[in-house]
C-alpha cells in the first residue's frame, strides 16, 4: 500500500531515474548527509527502454517478487498467529511443508489461509502482525 | 462532506473524479489492476491499493476487494466512474450495507433501468415516448404510427423473423412471413409492431438531481456519430434542435425524474426523427461524454454529483441552468482510423493541444503502455466556441497539434470528419459515420 | 479578411496568434531568428523564414529582416505580438508605407502613449484621474490632495530628491531638503508635488475599439502580484472591486478611447487605493495577461484584434459583454522560485495539466532547449472557476499536476502562493509579493 | 555548476558516467564526506539514445553548413547576374579571389553584394536564378 503524501519523496526518485534515463543507467545510487537512495532497472533491456521513459511517468510501486516469493492473493489485513497472543504460524529460520499454514489475510470479515506453495526455509517475513496488504505484495519469502 | 473517496475505476475518469476530488479538498484513494500501477490516477492520488490482476474480473469488478481497499484506508465514499460496476445494482447495494456512500443512483433506480422493458414501461407511464409499437390490432396500429413499421418476433433476437414493412398492402404478406419464422426460430410465432425510423439522431439529455426532490436537465447532446453503437464524437446543442423543442422534451423529462424520486446525475438516451422523440434507455451514471453539457452550461458534474452524495441540495433552479456557446467531444481510442483495429504499445511522444477552448480529459503520458486489458479510448479532446463554425475550426486545429506518437490513434479519422460537407453542416444520422467510413477506406484503398 | 498573416514574434504569443489564425482560416508565416528554428510555432506555421540571429536586434527587432519576410511570403498583414516591436511606432509607419496591414492602433496613437507624461496629460484631458500633484502652490495643493505626498524634483530621477512628507509640518523643511538636493544632482531646483499611495493595487482595464467608432471594454485584471514591477499573476475580476467601480471607471475610459479615435486592444493601467483610481500609462498592444478577459467574456481578443485591423466592427455593444466566473493566469518562468535566477537547459519531461476549466498557452515540448537569449516566461496556466475559491482550488491541483522537468521553474513559489491566506484572501497590495518572497526564503534558510 | 532541487548535483553524475565511459566500465561508486554516488549501465546504454527523442520535437530546420559555405547575411531574393540576360557572376568549377562578388541579393528594393570571404573554387551553387532565401541559408559553397 503506497502513501504518496507520507515518506520517501517521490521527487527524489523521479530526479534520479530522469538522471538515470538521461545517462542510459540500469543503476544509480546516490546519497547526501539528509538521504541515501538507489535506483535500478532490471536488465539490460529495460534500461534501453527506459531512456526514453519520461519523469512525468510513475517508477511501479511494485518490484517483480524475488524467487521463493509468497504474495498476497487479496486486499486485506495480515496476521501472523492465529489469535491474539498465540504464538506465530511461522518464524524466520523454521522450515516449512508445502501447504503449510504461513499466516492469514482477514478480508470481509473472513480468514483466508496463506499457505506455503512448496517446501522451504522462511528466509523472510515481510510484513508485520495486523498489516493491511494490497494484492501482489510478498508476504513471506522461502528459500 | 467526504474526507476520503475511493475511485473505483481506472484510465481517463479515474483522473476526472480525482481532479473533481481534489478540487473539493476531499482525499483520494486509486484501487488499480497490477497492469495499471504506472497509471496516472494510481500517481495523482493520495493513497492507492493494488486491488488484483489485470483482467477486470478480478481487480476493477472484484467487489470484496474494492470493499476491503475501503476499508482499510478508510474511505466514506465509493465513485464507480462508467463502465464496469457503475450500473450494478448489488455493488450499490453491498456499499451501502458495509456503509459507504455509492456516488449513484439507488440500487432500485439502477436496477429498473437496467431491465430495458421495465425502463420504457415506467417511463412510458410518466409521460415519456417511446417507440410505437403494439402486439395486439397490428393492421390498425400500423395505420396510427404511419409506415415504415418494422414487424418483430416477440421472442426473438438477432434481427431474425424481423421484417421492415414500407406500404399497408405488403403488411400482410410480411406478418405471415414474420411468424413462420419466428415460429420455426423461436417456437412461438407471436409478432409485434414497431414503427421504423429510417434516419433518426441520437439524441440524449442530461439531468441532475439532489435528495431534496429537486430536479435540472442541461439540455441535450447529439451522439449520433457512432459506429456499430459506439460513440465517436458528440456534441451540444444538437444541430438539429430548436429551443423549443430543446425546453419541451427538458421539461418532460425532469418532471418524469421529479416524479421517480431519483438522485444524482443520469441521461436519458432517445431516437430523434421528424421532429419527434422516441426513449430508448436509460443510464444511471456519469457519461463518457459530461464534459460536452460541462463546456455549455459552465457546471462541473462530478462536483455535483458528489455533493448530492453527500445529500446537499442543488441551491439552483432550471431558470439559472444557461447554456450557452457549443461544444464538440471526439473520443480518440489507440485503433486504426480506417479498420478500427487496436493498436497497441509504448507512447513515445505525448503532446496535448492546448489554448484557448481546448479540453483534454486523458490519462496518457510520455513513456505509457497502453494495457491491453482495458477499452481502447485513451483521451478525450473537447473544443469550445461561441458557435458551432467556430468550435468546429477550434476543432480542426486542435486535432492538427495534437501528437500522440508510437501508436496508431483515431486522430486522422476526426480529421477528415470536420473536413467532411455532411458534417460541417450538421446533416448526419446514426447510420452516416458507417457509410462515411465505407467512403473513406474506398478512397484509401484508390490512393494506395 | 487577411489571406496571410506574418507573426513578427516568439513563443507562446506567436503561437497564441497562430492558434487565432488557423482558427479564422488564415494561413501564418513564422519569422524567427537562427535561435528558434526548432520552436512550436514555426513548426505549425504554414510557412517560416529565418530572419536573422540569435539576439533580438538581429532578428525579432530586425524591421527590414521582418519586411522583406512579409514581401516574399506575400503576407497582407504583420502582428507584433507584445514586446519587441509591437510598441514602436516606426514599425507601425514603415508597415503601412510597405502596403501591409499593422494588426495594432495607429502610430500615432503608439507614439503619444509612449511618451508617458504626454499619455497622461492626453488621458487627463478625457477625464481620466491621474495620480494628483502639482508643481504650483504646492503647499495648498498638499492640504487638498492629503498626505501622505511626494516631493520630487522636476528633472530629476533615480529616486534622487524625493522627499515622502506625512504631515503638514513636515512639508517646509522637505521642499527645502528636496530643492537642495535637486539643485545640486540636476543644476535645477524645481520640485513638484505628488500624492503617495502606500499600498496601492495594480488595475488594469482592457479595451476594444473598432474603426467605427464602437469600443467596449472587458472589465479588470488585478496584476498587483509583482516582483521588480514584473506581474507573476493575474487575476479577475479584483477582489478588491465591486461592481459600481467596475463599470464607473470602465464607462469612463471607453468614453475617453472613443474620443481619441483608438483602434484595436489596448489596456489603461492604474493605480487603486482607498477606493481611487490613478491612471500609469496605456499599452497598446496585446498584453501577456489576455487570457484572464477572454475567460471571463468568452471573447477571443486575438481574434477580434485581427477581425478590427481588417476593417470590421464589434457587432456588440458594452450592453453583450458579460464577465462571468473568476480566472487567474500564472507566468511560468524558467527561474528558480526563490532567486529567480534564470534556468537554463532542455525540457527533459513536459507534462501540462488538463481537464475542466484548465487552459495552457505554451510553446514548451518534451525535448525542447530553451534559447538564452529571450524572455524566461515558459508558459501561462490560466484557470477559470465560477468563483474565486473554485479558481484558487483548480489553480493549486494544476500547479501539482504540472511537470516541467530538466528545469527549474517558478512553479513551487505558485505552489505557496496558493496556500498563503493573505492571497487566498485576496488582502494583496502591488508590495506584498516582495514582502512573501523574502519571508518564504527566511523560511528556506531556516529549513535548511 | 548547476545545482538542482535536493542538492543533487548532476554534475557529478555527468563526470561518473563520463569517467565509466573512458574506462568502459559497467559501474562507477564514489564517495566524499559531502556525497556519494554509483553509477553503471547495463549494455544497452548509448544504443537506446535515439529512442528519447521525440516526435513533438521538430528537427532542425537548418542542418549545419558545410566548410567553406557562404551563408545569407539577409533575408531577400537572390540574383546570380547583375542585370537580367547578363552572364552569371560566378559559375561552378569558377577559381575566385577573396572579396570578389558570388551573388547579390536583393531586400528592401537595395542589391546587396555578397562577396567570397576567401580565395577559392567555386564547388556548388545552391539557389536559382531569382530565389527567396532565409537568414543563414547557405548560397555558394567555395572549396
Amino acid at each position: 500500500m503506497r502513501r504518496n503524501k507520507h515518506g520517501i519523496n517521490p521527487e527524489i526518485v523521479r530526479e534520479l531515474v530522469a538522471l538515470m534515463d538521461e545517462h542510459g543507467l540500469s543503476e544509480l545510487e546516490y546519497g547526501t548527509s539528509d538521504w541515501h537512495a538507489r535506483v535500478a532497472r532490471g536488465n539490460a533491456g529495460k534500461a534501453a527502454k527506459g531512456d526514453a521513459q519520461s519523469a512525468a511517468e510513475p517508477t511501479s510501486s511494485q518490484s517483480p517478487a524475488p524467487p521463493g516469493a509468497v504474495t498476497s492473493p487479496i486486499v486485506g489485513v495480515a496476521f501472523l498467529s492465529p489469535e491474539p497472543g498465540a504464538p506465530n504460524f511461522v518464524n524466520v529460520g523454521d522450515t516449512v511443508k508445502e501447504g503449510e499454514t504461513l499466516l492469514l489475510i482477514e478480508a470481509m470479515k473472513t480468514f483466508n489461509q496463506i499457505r506455503a506453495p512448496k517446501a522451504g526455509k522462511v528466509a523472510q517475513i515481510l510484513i508485520t502482525n495486523g498489516q493491511a496488504v494490497e494484492y501482489g505484495e510478498v508476504l513471506v519469502v522461502l528459500e | 462532506m467526504f474526507e476520503k473517496i475511493l475511485i473505483a475505476n481506472r484510465g481517463e475518469i479515474a483522473l476526472r473524479i480525482l481532479r473533481a476530488c481534489h478540487e473539493m479538498g476531499i482525499q483520494t484513494v486509486a484501487v488499480h489492476s497490477t497492469a495499471d500501477a504506472d497509471a496516472m490516477h494510481v500517481r495523482l492520488a493520495d493513497e492507492s491499493v493494488c486491488i488484483g490482476a489485470a483482467p477486470p474480473r478480478a481487480s476493477y469488478m472484484n467487489i470484496p476487494a474494492i470493499l476491503s481497499a475501503a476499508s482499510l484506508t478508510n474511505a466514506s465514499a465509493i465513485h464507480p466512474g462508467y463502465g464496469f460496476l457503475s450500473e450494478n445494482p448489488n455493488f450499490a447495494e453491498i456499499i451501502e450495507e458495509h456503509g459507504f456512500t455509492f456516488i449513484g443512483p439507488t440500487p432500485e433506480h439502477i436496477r429498473t433501468m437496467g431491465d430495458k422493458l421495465a425502463a420504457k414501461a415506467v417511463l412510458s407511464g410518466l409521460g415519456i415516448p417511446v417507440v410505437p409499437g403494439s402486439d395486439e390490432a397490428i393492421e390498425d396500429i400500423a395505420e396510427d404510427i404511419g409506415y415504415p413499421v418494422l414487424v418483430k418476433a416477440a421472442h426473438g433476437g438477432g434481427g431474425r423473423g424481423m421484417q421492415i414493412v414500407t406500404a399497408p398492402k405488403d403488411l400482410g404478406a410480411a406478418l405471415a412471413m414474420a411468424r413462420t419464422e419466428a415460429q420455426n426460430h423461436f417456437k412461438n410465432g407471436a409478432v409485434y409492431l414497431e414503427k421504423y425510423l429510417m434516419t433518426p439522431r441520437h439524441i440524449e439529455i442530461q439531468i441532475l438531481a439532489d435528495t431534496h426532490g429537486n430536479v435540472v436537465h442541461f439540455g441535450e447532446r447529439d451522439c449520433s456519430i457512432q459506429r456499430r453503437h459506439q460513440k465517436l464524437l458528440e456534441e451540444g446543442p444538437s444541430p438539429a434542435l430548436n429551443a423549443d423543442e430543446r425546453s419541451e422534451i427538458g421539461a418532460m423529462v425532469t418532471a418524469a425524474i421529479a416524479s421517480l424520486g431519483y438522485r444524482g446525475v443520469g441521461t436519458l438516451e432517445f431516437l430523434y426523427a421528424d421532429g419527434k422523440f422516441y426513449f430508448m434507455e436509460m443510464n444511471t451514471r456519469l457519461q463518457v461524454e459530461h464534459p460536452v453539457t460541462e463546456m455549455l452550461s459552465n457546471v462541473d458534474l462530478v462536483r455535483e454529483q458528489i455533493r448530492v452524495a453527500a445529500g446537499a441540495a442543488l441551491g439552483y433552479r432550471q431558470n439559472d441552468v444557461h447554456l450557452q456557446g457549443h461544444a464538440i467531444e471526439c473520443r480518440v481510442t489507440a485503433e486504426n482510423p480506417m479498420t478500427f483495429i487496436p493498436s497497441q504499445g509504448r507512447i513515445t511522444d505525448y503532446h496535448p493541444p492546448g489554448g484557448l477552448g481546448v479540453r483534454i480529459d486523458s490519462a496518457l503520458y510520455s513513456g505509457y503502455e497502453i494495457p491491453p486489458y482495458y477499452d481502447s479510448l485513451i483521451a478525450k479532446l473537447i473544443v469550445y466556441g461561441r458557435n458551432r463554425p467556430e468550435a468546429l475550426m477550434r476543432l480542426r486545429r486542435a486535432l492538427d497539434e495534437y501528437v500522440i506518437g508510437g501508436i496508431e490513434t483515431t486522430i486522422p479519422l476526426f480529421q477528415s470528419l470536420v473536413a467532411n460537407k455532411d458534417f460541417v453542416n450538421g446533416t448526419y444520422d446514426v447510420h452516416w459515420l458507417e457509410r462515411f467510413v465505407d467512403v473513406e477506406e474506398q478512397r484509401a484503398k484508390i490512393r494506395a
